[in-house]
């Protein structure tokens, strides 16, 4: 029994423990912040409550579906199906409330539950059928574009009413000023923030992005946690899709195309590995802010249109690379 | 659409599979893309065309405005022999070979809505100028901007030959007619309403000074008017569109929209088969037509091949209950 | 790591009887088994066409002209195929903007520059090897992840697509006539008149990349890279050449296929690649299908091009069989996806059935 | 006698055509530490999966005090009181090492984790093997690989089982973690656990086991005390024949080093490492874990090269940046984790032979001769009795010990001036281990220089003609043939004193 006294003594230094803001976080917060600082300074219309609010808003529904696709590629997942999913969604809900005059509650609950159900398809492809979810989730994108086209039939809903105008871009849609769908957004990212950090589930769905075979063996419950990813960013998408029904107007067939990819954009930029295993909602929630503030500020600084898709090039380009570079010397040590 | 159905050799089940439809004259209409309320109204035209004219009408589109995709489709249509071909292009340039290709397996060619000047095409039935449209968007927005301000266009496909056309028209009558107004961007927001919202509001932070917005297409017409009745500046900022009547009936009527601009597009899709029939049946366009109680004179330009609908509609709070699309 | 477990020793295939047997082939050979649903496409269109469900005959001469939509998703596929197969979440989502970039700037070349074809062709491949280049120095040597740097230069090309002309096409008539490129071209008797680029771009392509896939040591080194790239490096494999070589093979791929497509569409396009729902996705559904499999170091020429047929066939028919409005082209998409996951599924009990893939 | 805590009868389970287990009876008593041994694929894995809920059998019965274990789920497993420390430890980076050791089963209240409690739970059993207790907090990733494996025992203690499954844990471990390793189930069993060991260093049974189960071919051949058992019954047993004496003596080595290295470092790994090994001779570098004797090999083939001092092979310097420049300089290397650095799992055996050598097997550059490739191998095949039906049986099909012998085969192809072997017999069973020993020797004896570096003290002192201990990333001691373990395992752990004597 001697042997346990005289086992490896840690070296004793410096052991970095986990923070709440990592560096990845603290270093997005420094370039929103000083593309806020140089763009207030830069422009006389930045800084103004309109351009504001419309930045948040925009935002919003990317962050939304951030939320639930931060879960699914922290699981070492992807969902490039969440634009068509929205586009279900979108259809089915502003059918309702334009032809049935479904009250706003109604609204919201047919959303979230046709998001689950989409979600719960993908995931339980994933969790079950052995498919890498990239390719589920290209398959499912066709499927649900047709299911939405489908439910259109020739036309697209216009003249859809203004129910869903309490988390929409209209004045109606604020609260303290600030849009209500960036309340929503920011009520559900602080739960799952705290959902993925203390939660024993939460916790595992970092586990099962690291090793889903070991964390199997460990006794994670790694099909659940899978198939929760997914339904979540369903769930998530729904809501999404009340925001961008919002006060109302006009549904086309084509909502929602390309969504994905300026989702995984934000999710990237935040910090979240797409090898799974790491990062957090608040790092998406400022990807998507980045993002959001990119695409404004060329409008808002007459630049041409196409360019804002460069930078967010470039933005995923130089995010990630820092990233690269960070975990590289980490694992020089 | 079941009229449709039943003079399809398809739905029947029996018979002799194929052909192009018996001893009908049948009329292919290929839409830039299905599922728009703009062309689902040229169809309604069509059909009405149809019967009342005794044709066979064949509306068959992509679900997604793409050139390769369309191009799929007339490849279908040639295959299934059909008498006259009448095509929306997305792309004209890439649509003129095909159209070559259709000529060449014996079937009259024709563009409608959109054309394709570089190709074989026998007519083309024109719904409005280039400066028909982009003069009465000029006009009716100057009107309400009381003739003078800064206002910007959202446009929609960064590529799309006839919308560019519009603008380059807009540009023009704006400089030459109200000195005191000026465009203060242009953005591209695709075929997309909520990017339409979202780059309107942005624009309207960048120039705070900003009196109208002219909406391009029938996706963004609805998201400028909307951009503005979300951003509470019905009254400060005016704006007009090339919209179908129904996605604008709310913003007419909220003032957020000051008019829509196009054209009576099931008269535009009845104009298109009977043209058809014209040309199927080698009866020579007349200089002024007489195709039915509503289009008593469309004129026929000889020298560039093409039908003219007439002017453009300008779509109000007052008009607006005619049109079912 | 859990698949060497679930590898069944090979006792396995012996004394196996015919229904078994059958089985395994039609799993593991994948050539074979899309060999199959080809003729069964075939087959059906033809019954359905006999029995007058379709608007048109599905006769040789349609398929012949079909090909022409299928050169562009069988060449891309061919270029997922290198990118997929060399391993580490090997993917390529930029293919349809490096088609809409090195398009225009072919339409430069031929249409604002005046160059001479030839010498324009070489530039325009020359762009797509250069940009696949850019994908495979951040993937193989800065190690980003393929997803992340792709998806960045997905946005990138594009918008440099876009910016480079203004938004506009390049439609002058140096440009109009590259249509000639892609002509049909009359067989003898029985045969159907077929796109010419068939004959001098697809069929090339094809042989040079089955050369390099199953013939030539590269393609020794990219499925060793992609199967284990730890052990392939202990086997004195370049890695990260390798891995970089299939990028800059699927970029060259797809500068190939901005030649094809400014021919068919007589005018380079800014969007040309991206429109719609792009070609990456069709291109990578063509290539898993064709029994590449995602996690590398698996898939096979053959196996591709047989798929992107199939593919090309089936939309073709269903255009025929639903002659209303967007019924075809929507139908399409549902094939497509219960395509590419059906096929996945297959990829899936193969693999746990047999431990292997053809 | 004791209660059985667990207890198997009659367990078949069947992949496809291959019958992994048939009809296995086993059982382990309280207060008991049950060794299960086997060759290469005799089924230990597949067992012990069995019983940990990892695979359902296809017959037979699993009782854990009394109560039959039904479904295939490591939760149910665990919960009936089933604890695994499984062959490789997997462990989660970004997780701290109190998540990592309660993973699967946390101390929660509600569904929220009781962060406090799982805090002081995991300081006592940091404590108890030996670490700083403060790690609980810490990012495994930022913990030393040394602690990082600790913690993976750490994981298997945090949970009061009845019975713990260990699979190999010592394969990965240095002697003093055995020892750690050793203390604690002492403790357990003691504490009345019961423990089934499963290790292919049969030396450890004597120290650790009670009872001795020995599989093979799926079916239990013996199960009997420890004490009635020597090694050498043991390892025939597995093996089902009696095994050959002890490699015979080689002549001395002579002539002119065929390598010869001076002044090699690598910063933060190894420094001022002296080496030279003439034709037909073997050397071994022996170190325990973490001593830096795996630096050495990777900075011999390239594969992390050094940054100080020169290699020469036969008299020739030569630069080793890439595993390539290695190869171009006649020196081969077999990794030491076949798994991750040798096989192409799914590709087959013709290929895994041919992978080192494209370019050789090339026509005009480009063109790959597959006829080539495909005698090669078979000739192997023959040649190593590689038990495969032929070349183009994928590799993964094969039992480790017939893995291990293609990637032999791959660093054989061309006759390597220097062969360096990592690890060559690790996880492999006693027959392929004398195999591979004899095609070692017959590479030394036709003139090459063989380095072996190894942490399996018997395989070192049998094999090598001289063994240099490495220290701390220096070599401390060389000894010629016939040294005592006991004398080279104390220059190994730093005993000067010992090691002086
Ligand atoms: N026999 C096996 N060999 C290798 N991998 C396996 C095996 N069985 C399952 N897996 C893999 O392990 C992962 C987790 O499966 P598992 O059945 O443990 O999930 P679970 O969460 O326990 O399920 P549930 O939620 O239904 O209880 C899956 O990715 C699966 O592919
Ligand atoms: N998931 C699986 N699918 C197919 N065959 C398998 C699987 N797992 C094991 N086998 C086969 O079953 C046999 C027994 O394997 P097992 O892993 O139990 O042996 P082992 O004694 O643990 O070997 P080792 O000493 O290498 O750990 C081997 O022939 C192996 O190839
Ligand atoms: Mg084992
Ligand atoms: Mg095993």
């Amino acid at each position: 029994m001697n042997a346990t006294t005289t086992a490896v003594a840690a070296p004793t230094r410096r052991r970095p423990r986990v923070r709440a803001i990592e560096g990845q976080e603290l270093a997005l917060i420094a370039v929103v912040g000083l593309l806020w600082v140089v763009l207030t300074l830069v422009t006389d219309t930045f800084l103004t409550t309109g351009n504001l609010q419309n930045i948040l808003f925009t935002v919003a529904p990317i962050a939304l579906i951030g939320i639930g696709m931060t879960a699914v590629i922290v699981t070492a997942g992807i969902d490039v199906s969440v634009g068509s999913q929205a586009a279900v969604v979108m259809v089915i809900v502003a059918l309702l409330v334009r032809d049935s005059g479904l009250p706003f509650v109604a609204a919201a609950a047919v959303a979230v539950v046709v998001g689950l159900v989409l979600g719960a398809v993908n995931g339980l492809l994933v969790a079950y059928g052995g498919i890498h979810p990239i390719i589920v989730t290209f398959g499912t994108l066709n499927i649900y574009r047709f299911v939405s086209l489908q439910i259109f039939g020739t036309e697209q809903v216009a003249g859809v009413p203004g129910t869903l105008a309490p988390i929409g871009g209209g004045a109606e849609g604020r609260l303290l000023g600030v849009p209500t769908a960036w309340w929503l957004t920011l009520v559900l990212a602080a739960g799952m923030w705290c959902y993925m950090r203390y939660w024993a589930t939460g916790r595992h769905l970092y586990a099962v992005g690291g090793d889903a075979f070991a964390a199997r063996l460990a006794g994670v419950r790694v099909r659940r946690r899978q198939i929760s990813a997914y339904v979540l960013t369903g769930a998530c998408v729904g809501l999404a899709a009340c925001v961008l029904i919002g006060s109302g107007g006009l549904v086309q067939q084509n909502v929602g195309t390309g969504l994905e990819l300026r989702v995984i954009a934000a999710v990237v930029i935040g910090g979240t590995s797409i090898i799974g295993g790491r990062g957090t909602v608040l790092g998406t929630l400022l990807g998507a802010l980045l993002v959001g503030t990119v695409s404004s500020a060329v409008t808002l600084l007459s630049w041409p249109t196409e360019l804002a898709q460069l930078f967010i090039g470039l933005f995923i380009l130089v995010a990630v690379g820092v990233d690269l570079l960070r975990e590289r010397r980490r694992s020089a040590r | 659409l079941t009229g449709c159905t039943q003079q399809n050799p398809g739905g029947g089940g029996g018979g002799g599979g194929g052909g192009g439809g018996g001893d009908k004259v049948s009329v292919a209409f290929v839409p830039k893309l299905q599922g728009i309320p703009y062309f689902e109204a040229m169809n309604t035209g069509g059909q009405k065309a149809a019967q009342e004219l005794g044709i066979e009408w064949i509306y068959r589109g992509s679900s997604t405005a793409d050139p390769g995709a369309q191009t799929e489709i007339v490849n279908s249509l040639i295959q299934q022999r059909v008498d006259v071909l009448v095509v929306a292009p997305n792309d004209p340039d890439s649509m003129a070979p095909v159209l070559q290709e259709a000529a060449d397996a014996g079937i009259k060619v024709m563009t409608s809505d959109t054309d394709a000047p570089n190709s074989v095409r026998e007519a083309f039935v024109n719904q409005a100028s280039p400066e028909g449209v982009g003069t009465a968007l000029t006009d009716s927005l100057l009107e309400a901007m009381g003739g003078q301000g800064k206002y910007a266009i959202v446009s929609c496909g960064q590529t799309a030959a006839n919308l560019n056309s519009w603008i380059e028209v807009q540009k023009k009558v704006t400089a030459e007619k109200y000195p005191n107004a000026q465009i203060a961007d242009i953005v591209y927001a695709g075929e997309d309403e909520a990017q339409s919202v979202t780059m309107a509001k942005d624009l309207m932070n960048a120039h705070p000074d900003l009196k109208g917005l002219v909406g391009e297409c029938t996706a963004s017409a609805p998201g400028v008017a909307k951009a503005v009745t979300e951003a509470g500046k019905i009254g400060q900022v005016f704006t007009v569109g090339l919209g179908t009547p129904q996605s604008m009936k709310q913003y007419l009527e909220n003032g957020s929209s000051s008019a829509a601009i196009l054209w009576d597009v099931e008269q535009l899709g009845y104009l298109t088969a009977w043209a058809g029939l014209q040309l199927a049946s080698g009866t020579p366009f007349q200089a002024t037509n007489n195709v039915n109680p509503q289009l008593p004179a469309v004129k026929w330009d000889a020298g560039s091949k093409e039908l003219l609908l007439g002017d453009p509609l300008r779509i109000t709070t007052d008009n607006v209950d005619q049109y079912e699309y | 790591m859990t698949e060497i477990e679930t590898v069944p020793p090979a006792e396995r295939t012996r004394g196996e009887g015919l229904a078994a047997r059958v089985l395994r082939i039609g799993l593991t050979e994948r050539v074979v088994l899309l060999a199959v649903l080809l003729v069964v496409v075939i087959v059906w269109f033809r019954v359905l066409g006999a029995g007058g469900y379709l608007v048109a005959p599905y006769d040789v001469r349609y398929l012949g002209n079909a090909l022409e939509s299928m050169v562009p998703f069988a060449l891309l596929a061919v270029a997922e195929l290198f990118v997929i197969v060399s391993g580490r979440g090997g993917i390529d989502l930029s293919v349809g903007a490096i088609v809409s970039l090195a398009g225009m700037a072919f339409g430069f070349m031929v249409g604002v520059w005046g160059w001479p074809l030839l010498p324009s062709i070489f530039g325009c491949i020359v762009v797509g090897a250069l940009l696949g280049a850019v994908n495979g120095a951040l993937v193989a040597y800065v190690r980003f992840p393929a997803l992340i740097a792709t998806l960045a230069t997905y946005y990138a090309y594009s918008s440099l697509a876009l910016i480079s002309n203004a938004n506009a096409p390049i439609s002058t008539p140096p440009v109009v006539a590259l249509h000639a490129l892609t002509r049909n071209v009359n067989l003898p008797a029985p045969l159907p008149p077929v796109p010419l680029h068939v004959f001098t771009i697809l069929l090339p392509c094809a042989v040079l990349a089955w050369v390099v896939m199953s013939r030539s040591t590269y393609g020794r080194s990219l499925y060793a890279v992609g199967t284990n790239d730890v052990a392939a490096a202990y086997a004195t494999q370049s890695v990260a050449r390798t891995r970089f070589t299939a990028f800059v093979l699927s970029g060259l791929l797809s500068g190939v296929v901005a030649v094809v497509t400014v021919g068919q569409f007589a005018s380079a396009r800014p969007d040309a690649g991206i429109v719609g729902n792009g070609m990456a996705l069709p291109a990578i559904t063509v290539a898993v299908l064709g029994g590449v499999a995602i996690q590398g170091g698996i898939g096979r020429v053959g196996g591709v091009l047989v798929a992107a047929l199939l593919v090309t066939w089936l939309n073709a028919g269903m255009l025929l069989a639903f002659p209303e409005g967007a019924e075809g082209s929507r139908y399409q998409l549902l094939a497509l996806g219960l395509v590419l996951v059906l096929s996945a599924l297959l990829n899936t009990i193969a693999l746990r059935r047999y431990g292997r893939l053809s | 006698m004791a209660e059985a805590l667990l207890l198997l009868r009659g367990v078949q389970k069947r992949y496809g055509g291959v019958r992994a287990l048939r009809g296995v009876d086993f059982d382990v008593l309280a207060g008991e530490v049950h060794a299960l041994v086997g060759e290469n694929g005799a089924g230990k894995s597949t067992l012990i999966k069995i019983v940990s809920g990892a695979e359902v059998a296809d017959e037979g019965t699993v009782e854990i005090d009394g109560i039959p274990l039904t479904g295939g789920s490591t939760q149910a497993a665990m919960e009936a009181g089933i604890a695994t420390v499984y062959q490789e430890p997997h462990l989660f980076g970004e997780l701290t090492v109190a998540e990592n050791v309660f993973l699967g089963r946390e101390l929660r209240t509600g569904g929220r984790v009781d962060w406090a409690t799982q805090r002081t739970r995991v300081g006592e059993l940091l404590t108890q093997i030996g670490l700083d207790p403060a790690i609980g907090d810490v990012r495994v990733a930022d913990l030393p690989v040394a602690e990082q494996q600790l913690v993976s025992i750490a994981k298997a203690f945090a949970h009061s089982a009845k019975v713990l499954i260990l699979d190999e844990p010592s394969a990965i471990l240095t002697d003093r973690e055995i020892d750690v390793l050793f203390g604690v189930v002492r403790n357990l069993r003691a504490a009345g656990v019961g423990i089934i060991y499963i290790s292919h260093r049969l030396d450890e049974l004597a120290q650790i086991s009670d009872r001795v189960t020995v599989l093979r071919d799926g079916e239990v051949v013996a199960s009997r005390p420890t004490s009635e058992l020597s090694v050498r019954q043991v390892a025939e047993l597995m093996v089902g024949h009696e095994l050959g004496s002890a490699t015979a003596d080689r002549p001395a080595p002579t002539g002119d080093p065929v390598l010869a290295v001076a002044g090699l470092g690598r910063t933060g790994a190894f420094a001022g490492l002296e080496l030279q090994v003439r034709p037909a001779e073997v050397v071994a570098l022996y170190g325990l874990v973490g001593s830096g004797t795996d630096a050495i090999a990777r900075a011999l083939y390239g594969v992390n090269p050094a940054d100080a001092g020169t290699v020469q092979v036969d008299g020739r310097a030569v630069r080793l940046h890439s595993p390539q420049d290695a190869a171009a300089a006649g020196i081969a290397m077999l990794p030491g984790n076949r798994k991750q650095q040798g096989v192409f799992a799914n590709k087959s055996i013709a290929f895994n032979i041919s992978s080192a050598h494209l370019r050789h097997l090339a026509k005009l550059g480009f063109w790959f001769d597959r006829r080539r490739e495909r005698s090669i191998a078979e000739d192997f095949l023959r040649r190593i009795s590689i038990r495969a039906p032929d070349v183009g049986t994928a590799v993964g099909a094969l039992s480790g010990g017939n893995q291990q012998k293609v990637v032999l085969a791959r660093q054989l192809v061309r006759a390597p001036r220097v062969l360096v072997l990592e690890e060559p017999t690790q996880g492999v069973d006693v027959g392929a281990k004398e195999e591979i020993h004899r095609l070692v020797l017959e590479l030394a004896d036709g003139g090459s220089a063989v380095l072996v570096i190894s942490t399996d003290l018997p395989e070192v002192l049998q094999l090598a003609d001289r063994v240099l201990v490495v220290r701390k990333g220096a070599v401390v001691r060389e000894f010629e043939r016939g040294a005592s373990q006991a004398d080279v395992l104390a220059a190994a752990a730093g005993d000067e004193g010992e090691a002086a004597a």
